[in-house]
């Protein structure tokens, strides 16, 4: 009964086609938001900010550029990392080489950057599918990073290849703090992701899903096969980027190129699975698992450990944390293989008609 | 192959449609995969709003005939003109924004999306706005999406399939299904409509109500149809003229009644041993 | 379907709980340990840090702490990942706010994400060997101290070595520098080439892709070069491969010498017979007998306290690395006491000061039993690195052995770079540098 | 010229010791028609078993067969506690769950065995072979001949095995047509454990081999990145095509490697080695845009 649609008549084709059609679900993201921008800012420490919250967010953001790609536009990527790194790099040079440029403006130029990138890997989608494609995505991986490592002018001939991003200035105001780095960082996320929820209820979104389900049948229907994956892979290495631009900017600091490993793509992918292949709200929830277990396991174990008097040394325990990861996942996948987006899917189902069962 | 011939209640054509001169002619087309011909020298032609059947045993090339229409094969040989242009290479979207629509003969629904969305998908040839537009819900992209939903709902008023509309179509029934995907090639208000089996699988009743679909169509918006189907009943009921395909070759074309009693016709259905 | 979430939700509960924790007490020096033990190089950190807390644990038993405070800990997990790095450091520096020893992380990756936000949170940020390089230069990095040696000063006193061993003139010789593709390994090259324009000899750089685990063409290129050493900055598997890879184009040993990344049973164990006659640097020698490991042994072993799982990693080259990074932050702790008061914890800041100031002597040395854990050290504003010097090691085929006195590179060739390289850094931050002929003692 | 032959055979022995890992894939792939991610953890794990054994004082025979049947445990419980539970999901969620399982062998392994690097003697010195470097003048490895030699008999007998014994061709059945298969009498469950058992097999061939070659450590599970160039330029479905794939991979890397960097060295200037970790993707991936399907892959028509 809490979640019910019924009574709620839409009169016109602009009301079920809002945002968000349900009432509930309206409250919903407007009471998360508040929370989001008023009260968490009023009530994290510091360690929640800088460790939890703004890498929470910016892989968000990353998983939801992947999961355009893969979810929605059905195209299996493994070079995710590779194109944050494109973001980070050209946030960093934009704002050495181009005076007084607004640090916003570098972001979107970032990501446009990535985006450029994005649609020249994304080439070879028109020929190669599936898991080959993914494995060719790897090619994007190794090659930029490698690029990223050889060209010492895009590190501003740093000797390490390290670079380290500039001040975040915007209308004057300094962003130091981390809370006000996550307010950035949040403001940012959120109105993309609101952009990424209007261009999947429209027809771009359509048309992607469309060649995701059945290349053959979109193509009759007249969607063009090119322009379609290709914006796919733009948007998402577009998301990508802007993220790898926080990451640089919001997070870390000091970035280097091998730091956008082939296993921080990886972890990206792991989001949008656990959270839900195809689902804006799925990638949150994946980046929050996958980030947040590891950090409650490594707290968690010890604490269990000491509790039990469990002769378990410092390694063993750290042994036990990535056994344990894996297998979770695992659990996971066997009882919900469609992702956490979709347990909440079900979950939203039952409380339709809790507390009647039937 | 079955050949049935159990009648169905099925109201004859309005007398009042006109058929018109040719807008899609075929001429000696060939299409070879590899070494294998799929079809061969096969020339006809298709009139405006009328409903032209082609039929054949299973492997006859039906399937790859309509592909060779909508641009998903080319063929190495032969001439297709289609309202009076002769055009070589052309690309199945191409076809669709020249207004060919068309179904399959195992559906091709986009079966992570809801009903309203496959039906929506139908309308993209006509869609005008850019992606930007869509991502700040700007510009066109608002009325755009309104004034398609409300194509939308008239083909799912039609269809009677509005109770259904939010369902994801990977749980709707296979009869549901068919209906869907026709709906979403009537999204695209085609001006000539190929139909792959749109029958295959259904119950007399179903039957019926999609017979129905295809002459209001056919009626209301005087579509010119293109039908594959193997209930010999229906063909003969509903289509204006019927094509015979067999190994590739077309061995009869005319109204029904020619060719239900073309020798070579009759031959390649009982001496097929179906 | 529902139970299996509760223990879940439990074990959420209770870390979000163990997260907010407060900080420690006031008579414990609190040392954040951002380590790893798992994932690729976790064997590396086993040692190290197994050491590092030995040590910790005995100055406690042995004279029950510095003055009478204790040394405490929290370690946290990295798996060798920068941004677990972050976490674990932002996670333990709410515990570090009342008193912090140095923080090593075993990561030039993790140092560099830290570097600013160490500065920041005003702690100290410890990089024996590795990191931010240019750190050395205290006036723009008041925080990071990448003590005893960096890449540069090593590879500096590698070439000094080879000279040695060359009679005094590398004139025409040929070096081959093969090094992981990374900050890491391409750090060192600035300084090589510096070293080979003043010596006069051939350098060819060959680097080596992540993860390094085959090196067939890197080595048949070096065959084809027939340089007369091979400068080898490589680390984990890399280090066994090229190894092996040399073993397998027959280039000898006993002209490859590595960093110090690159000496350490880890590397050698692996590679069998292959590794016979490979020379390393370090600054620590290895083994049991040194007098402070034994005590070590005797006290902390004795005592049942000892953090290592495997006790056959007593002694190993990371194991006494371990104890010598320990050594070097306890003695900064005891000088921060004498200045700022003894019997006290000390803080971030006053850690800085100490790590600025720290002034240790062999006599020191000797007298705690690590003469050979560690060469002579004095910081000041200016130079963060405090010695510069290595030792060269080889091994033989079961441990490694000195075979060279305290070597140290050439500051006057080396340490300008780091300089401009910091000029560049205070320049692209908006960083005032500090004047350090201000800073008082 | 001499040269140019030396690196050639010294890439393609080194391609052959990628095959060896690629071919655990295709196994598995081709019967089940899974992405299994976990083959890297699993020749780590075959390794590590050999290696911990031998310090519990087995010897090397007794230790293979130990570690053999650890890792046909391994593909039981594989099959029985994760596949079985996710038969007809979609193959992502299968390929994820190998990922999970990956992470599971990286904890357990090490867990067990320990994790400190550690050397594996199979008496095979890897030393240049003397009579070709005395009368060529060319390096070519003793281990590296061996490890040819090993594959050979390995992918021989895997024909055979395929070929000659009933579970042979139910395995290759299974892979044509699971209710083909089914028909044959062998449950789906058995073929797929068996098949895991046969993969865990060729990993410990892998692990051996390139744990005497580079040392038993966690860095075998990053063998697995070699072997994914292979695995696309071959076929995901292919035996001889992991064989065939190996071979090119390794040559051609090892070749540009050489050759390549000198060339954009003075295009650009600056120094560009340490190609080898994307060459053979962009090398695969070239060659994927001339013929989609890999080397011996299936030809796949899209039927509409």
């Amino acid at each position: 009964m809490l979640y019910r649609e019924a009574g709620q008549f839409k009169t016109s084709y602009a009301a079920d086609q809002q945002l968000f059609p349900i009432r509930q679900d309206r409250i919903g993201v407007l009471l998360l938001l508040a929370a989001a921008f008023l009260a968490v800012p009023g009530m994290a420490s510091e360690y929640w900010f800088s460790a939890i919250l703004i890498p929470f967010l910016i892989f968000a953001l990353a998983a939801l550029g992947l999961n355009i790609l893969t979810g929605y536009a059905g195209q299996l990527s493994l070079g995710s990392a590779a194109f944050m790194a494109v973001g980070a790099y050209a946030a960093y040079n934009f704002q050495l080489r181009v005076e007084g440029i607004p640090i916003l403006v570098s972001f979107a130029l970032a990501g446009l950057t990535a985006a450029g990138v994005g649609v020249l890997f994304g080439l070879p989608s028109l020929r190669i599918k599936g898991f080959y494609l993914a494995v060719a995505t790897l090619a994007a991986q190794f090659f930029i990073v490698w690029c990223l490592t050889k060209f010492p002018w895009l590190s501003n001939n740093s000797s390490s290849g390290v670079i380290s991003a500039q001040k975040v200035e915007i209308l004057g105001h300094i962003f130091e703090s981390p809370r006000e780095k996550y307010l950035l960082v949040l403001t940012v996320v959120v109105l993309m992701a609101l952009a990424a929820r209007n261009l999947v209820r429209t027809s771009t979104g359509r048309a992607w899903m469309a060649v995701r389900d059945m290349d053959v049948a979109a193509s009759v229907i007249g969607i063009r096969l090119m322009p379609t994956k290709l914006l796919a892979f733009a948007v998402s290495s577009f998301y990508c980027g802007v993220a790898g631009a926080l990451y640089a900017f919001c997070y870390l600091g000091s970035v280097e190129p091998d730091g956008f490993s082939l296993e921080m793509s990886f972890k990206i992918l792991f989001m949008i699975i656990i959270g839900g292949v195809g689902s804006i709200l799925g990638s949150f929830l994946g980046a929050a698992f996958i980030l947040l277990l590891p950090i409650f396991l490594d707290v968690g174990l010890p604490w269990l450990a000491e509790l039990f008097h469990l002769p378990f040394s410092t390694a063993t325990v750290s042994h036990i944390q990535t056994l344990v990861f894996g297998a979770l996942i695992m659990f996971f996948l066997i009882v919900e293989p469609h992702g956490l987006a979709r347990l909440w899917q079900i979950a939203k189902e039952k409380l339709r008609l809790w507390p009647f069962p039937h | 192959m079955n050949m049935k011939l159990e009648t169905l209640v099925i109201d004859p054509p309005a007398p009042t449609r006109k058929i018109g001169g040719v807008i899609l002619d075929l001429q000696n087309i060939s299409l070879r995969f590899g070494g294998v011909k799929a079809l061969t020298d096969i020339s006809f032609d298709i009139r405006e709003h009328e409903i032209r059947a082609i039929i054949g045993p299973n492997g006859a090339g039906k399937s790859s005939m309509l592909n060779v229409i909508n641009g998903v094969y080319h063929p190495q040989e032969g001439r297709i003109v289609f309202r009076g242009q002769e055009r070589r290479q052309m690309e199945p979207h191409m076809a669709a924004t020249q207004g060919i629509a068309r179904t399959f003969q195992n559906i091709a629904l986009f079966k992570g999306m809801t009903v309203l969305d496959n039906i929506m998908t139908g309308r993209i040839t006509k869609m005008k706005s850019t992606f930007v537009e869509h991502a700040l819900w700007f510009g066109r992209a608002r009325q755009e999406e309104l004034a398609h939903r409300r194509k939308a709902e008239e083909v799912i008023d039609f269809l009677e399939i509005q109770h259904i509309r939010k369902t994801p179509v990977g749980r709707l029934p296979y009869g549901l299904q068919k209906r869907v995907e026709l709906g979403r090639a009537l999204a695209a208000e085609p001006s000539m409509l190929l139909l792959d089996e749109p029958m295959a699988g259904m119950n007399v009743e179903e039957k019926q109500d999609m017979c129905r679909f295809i002459l209001d169509v056919n009626d209301q918006f005087g579509t010119t149809i293109v039908l594959i189907e193997h209930d010999m009943g229906v063909v003969m009921d509903i289509s204006d003229r019927v094509v015979v395909l067999d190994y590739g070759k077309k061995i009869g074309d005319g109204v029904p009644d020619e060719v239900k009693n073309n020798e070579e016709v009759i031959k390649a259905y009982l001496g097929a041993g179906h | 379907m529902k139970k299996s979430f509760k223990p879940a939700l439990a074990a959420v509960a209770v870390s979000l709980a163990l997260i907010s924790q407060s900080a420690v007490s006031a008579e414990e020096q609190f040392f954040p340990l951002v380590s790893y033990r798992v994932g690729p190089y976790g064997a590396n950190g086993q040692a190290f840090y197994g050491g590092f807390v030995d040590y910790l644990n005995y100055v406690n038993m042995k004279e029950g702490g510095v003055n009478g405070v204790k040394m405490a800990w929290e370690e946290c997990e990295t798996e060798y990942n920068n941004a677990k790095g972050v976490e674990c450091y932002e996670r333990l520096k709410s515990k570090a706010k009342a008193s912090a020893g140095p923080i090593h992380t075993m990561s030039t990756g993790i140092s560099y994400a830290l570097v600013d936000k160490a500065a920041a949170d005003k702690l100290p940020l410890a990089m024996m060997g590795y990191g931010r390089t240019d750190a050395v230069d205290g006036s723009v990095f008041p925080y990071a101290f990448p003590l005893v040696t960096t890449y540069q000063m090593q590879a500096s006193a590698i070439v000094r070595f080879i000279k040695d061993k060359e009679k005094g003139s590398l004139a025409g010789k040929k070096i081959v520098y093969l090094y992981h593709d990374s900050a890491y390994g391409k750090e060192a090259i600035v300084a090589l080439q510096a070293e080979a324009s003043l010596n006069k000899f051939e350098l060819t750089l060959i680097p080596v892709a992540h993860p390094g685990n085959e090196q067939g063409a890197q080595w048949l290129k070096i065959r084809q070069e027939k340089p007369d050493y091979v400068i080898f900055y490589g680390w984990g598997v890399m280090n066994q491969t090229g190894l092996k890879s040399a073993q397998k184009v027959g280039f000898p040993r006993d002209r490859i010498i590595g960093s110090w990344w690159a000496g350490s049973e880890e590397d050698t164990v692996p590679a069998g017979d292959a590794a016979k006659g490979y020379m390393a640097a370090t600054w620590n020698l290895a083994g049991k007998s040194l007098p402070l490991i034994a005590d070590i042994e005797k006290t902390v072993y004795g005592g049942g306290k000892g953090n290592l799982q495997d006790t056959s990693k007593l002694g190993t080259v990371l194991y006494n690395r371990g104890v010598s990074a320990a050594v070097l932050s306890v003695e900064a702790v005891r000088r921060a006491q004498e200045k700022f008061g003894k019997g006290k914890a000390m803080n971030g800041e006053q850690m800085r000061w100490a790590l600025e100031n720290l002034n240790i002597a062999d006599a020191r040395l000797k007298q705690i039993g690590a003469a050979d854990l560690l060469p002579e050290i004095k910081t000041s504003c200016a130079n963060h690195e405090g010695s510069g010097k290595v030792k060269i090691q080889q091994w033989d085929g079961a441990k490694w052995v000195p075979v060279s006195g305290w070597i140290e590179g050439n500051k006057a060739l080396i340490h300008p770079l780091f300089e401009a390289s910091a000029k560049q850094y205070a320049k692209e931050k908006g960083i005032t540098p500090r004047d350090c002929s201000k800073e008082k003692i | 010229m001499q040269f140019f032959f030396e690196v050639l055979i010294g890439g393609l022995l080194s391609g052959i010791m990628y095959s060896l890992v690629a071919l655990g894939f295709v196994l598995i792939y081709k019967a089940s028609g899974v992405f299994n991610f976990a083959q890297g953890a699993m020749v780590y794990l075959a390794a590590l078993s050999v290696v911990g054994c031998m310090e519990k004082g087995a010897p090397l025979w007794l230790a293979l067969i130990l570690a053999f049947a650890v890792m046909t445990l391994f593909g039981i419980a594989t099959e029985k506690f994760v596949l079985r539970k996710l038969v007809n999901q979609p193959p992502i969620a299968l390929f994820m769950a190998t990922i999970g399982l990956a992470f599971f062998v990286e904890g357990l392994a090490p867990m067990v065995f320990g994790s400190d690097p550690r050397a594996l003697d199979l008496g095979i010195v890897d030393e240049p072979i003397e009579s070709i470097l005395e009368s060529a003048g060319m390096v070519i490895s003793k281990f590296d001949l061996v490890a040819a030699g090993v594959a050979a008999v390995l992918v021989t007998s895997l024909a055979l095995f395929f070929q000659y014994t009933r579970i042979g061709r139910a395995l290759r059945a299974v892979a044509d047509d699971h209710q083909a298969a089914l028909s044959i009498g062998i449950p789906l469950q058995h073929i797929w454990a068996i098949v895991w058992g046969v993969a865990g097999f060729v990993a410990l061939v892998a692990g051996m081999l390139w744990g005497a070659r580079n040392g038993v450590q966690f860095a075998l599970t990053f063998t697995a990145l070699k072997a994914l160039p292979v695995l696309i330029l071959g076929g995901f479905t292919s035996v001889p095509g992991a064989i065939v794939g190996g071979l090119i991979i390794g040559a051609s890397e090892k070749l540009a490697e050489i050759y390549i960097p000198p060339v954009m060295q003075s295009l650009f200037g600056g120094n560009f080695g340490g190609i080898e970790g994307w060459f053979p993707y962009v090398l695969a991936l070239l060659f994927l845009l001339v013929r989609p399907e890999g080397l011996f892959g299936e030809r796949h028509i899209d039927r509409v």
